[in-house]
């Protein structure tokens, strides 16, 4: 079956960014599809490659970079919730003239039509969030 | 379908949750947009965001049909528990009970919820 | 000594208001805010509880956050006092501490 | 058609499983995720209303959350089924759709 | 005064507020922590974390008292409303009621909560 | 009279930073000291250098830069809310091995006992969050 997860909330914050990395991955261990993986709200914030989480702790925006790597998911972030919430990639801080970026290469950035597109082609469209 | 549960201003997810549905009225698709519980308070008239320094996007529930959404419900229920008639609201709206909004809600394909 | 209670949660989505309302002692004041002032409106399934517990807590509730939210001093319980942000700051300062209810 | 209900919410903090309770259609299903699986334990103000919702409904818990809250299989209301993360894969895919009461 | 009113591991405020707790105790303040509402589930036994990947916290707070913080409250309001007695915590606590609670809190210069 | 206060949401996702750089500049007007803004759990994101909110919305950062630049204001990240959620100045990103770093230069990162302090020094701290 064909899953697309839409992720709300902020890593380390709520828990949901947990649940949805948990399920996701346990669907693709079942054999089925993860279309999209799309980022809005605060969740935007699991795409960041400048975290640093203690050593005890989950590094989640690692977890997701690796599980996109091993199964070439498309971990989409939201562009306009992310620029709301300071995080860019390359061309976006170039654009709006900032000499840093923050988003992991394993995201890209895109707009809602993206989410859209996702709830129109998956079966399933799971939600997590605050 | 998009459920708004949550009031406007306190949060940010009425504001966003509304940048969905404009873009998913683009997309042609059969789009409903729910408004239950707290998420009734974003249609509520006369807001005045000044003060506050935050954007007053209440006005904005107006331009969905222009989007060609034209499903908007409201739970009867949400609204009486508030003390608001449908008078109140900056848009026209269908008021449906709790049974009907459960109904509408099994025919959909997604819920995306805010 | 008086304390000031703020809440800034919507008396409908969270126990914030019922929380402070078991827990604050008599001659407090309760000052609403963001999301909370919907529990100064009158007319509402919460108004009771609030209208109850002014023998006991004096409330305010912050006016920005109400003309946002489309109210006006109209629409509120009998005996809910509207200030702004100065008012929010002399609030504070006479009271000889302060509690978020978050 | 037969609906996932997904609850993370605490239901003594927020109102997300009232809502839920009473807007969902009779034959749909309840996950309780996250915070949301104290809705699941036995001996609670809560448990009534979970109890006697039962007749519509079919209750879950994710095992994982309930375990890292403390609890164990033993101590949830009759009538709940725990399940893993591969168990909410399943329940997803049985049923038609999927609501979360964020 | 810390007051915690929320669970664990659905949001990061009681493991962020136990830091808090934690680095209080260093200063050799007088400093109480109040568990209430859905705050006393952070003191709830066997916790087990592993199959969610979090971090497990609960046993941390009985290092409080090594940090010199030994005034732990419990609302017995909140701890009723969750079938839940003090033999279920991880730490001993001294269980007081809403209106002891409040007359405590009254006492404080500073009510720290999360 | 001596404020502190704290701030433990996010900008934009919650109203609470909004209502403390509110109150802050309310109670600077009337003559009073706020001798430190502390920003804990997601309101370390208020110190972000890298937001690009749309153009017809506030810029909280900016707002915060600003308010701190009038006042001298002491605006302090805690800097284990600031790791875990990615936010790093330049010296702690060098430690960690980034090559970026994202906190403007009018917050300052430090440690939890720079709260505990405020509590201890101020007339009253009041806290604004989720």
């Amino acid at each position: 079956m064909r899953f697309a997860i839409l992720v709300n909330a902020g890593p380390y914050t709520h828990q949901a960014s947990d649940s949805a990395y948990r399920f996701t991955r346990a669907a693709l261990e079942k054999g089925h599809e993860v279309l999209r993986v799309f980022f809005y709200h605060d969740g935007v914030h699991n795409g960041s490659r400048l975290s640093v989480p203690p050593q005890d702790e989950r590094d989640l925006p690692k977890l997701w970079r690796e599980l996109a790597e091993r199964h070439c998911l498309d971990l989409v972030v939201c562009i306009s919730a992310a620029q709301r919430r300071g995080l860019l990639d390359a061309s976006e801080a170039q654009r709006h003239g900032k000499d840093a970026y923050n988003l992991s290469t394993a995201f890209r950035i895109s707009g809602l039509g993206q989410l859209i597109e996702a709830c129109i082609e998956a079966d399933r469209m799971i939600v997590f969030g605050d | 379908m998009l459920v708004n549960r949550k009031a406007p201003h306190g949060t940010i997810y009425a504001l966003e949750a509304l940048e969905v549905a404009l873009v998913a009225g683009v997309f042609d698709q059969d789009v409903s947009v729910v408004f239950t519980d707290d998420g009734v308070y974003q249609l509520t008239r006369n807001q005045d965001t000044q003060v506050i320094g935050t954007k007053n996007f209440s006005r904005s529930y107006r331009a969905l049909e222009d989007y060609g959404i034209r499903k908007l419900y409201v739970e009867q229920e949400s609204l009486q528990a508030r003390g608001l008639a449908t008078s109140d609201l900056v848009v026209l709206v269908q008021v449906v009970d709790a049974k009907r909004l459960g109904e509408l809600m099994d025919q959909q394909d997604v819920v995306l919820s805010f | 000594m008086a304390m000031l209670h703020t809440i800034n949660k919507s008396p409908f989505e969270r126990n914030a208001l019922d929380a402070c309302l078991r827990i604050a002692t008599p001659g407090g004041s309760v000052l609403l805010i963001e999301d909370g002032v919907y529990a100064a409106i009158r007319g509402t399934t919460v108004a009771d509880k609030v209208s109850t517990s002014m023998k006991r807590l004096s409330f305010y509730a912050l006016g920005p956050d109400l003309h946002a939210r489309g109210y006006s001093e109209a629409q509120l319980i009998d005996g809910v006092q509207v200030v702004d942000y100065s008012g929010f700051v002399d609030l504070v300062v006479n009271h000889e501490s302060v509690q978020a209810w978050l």
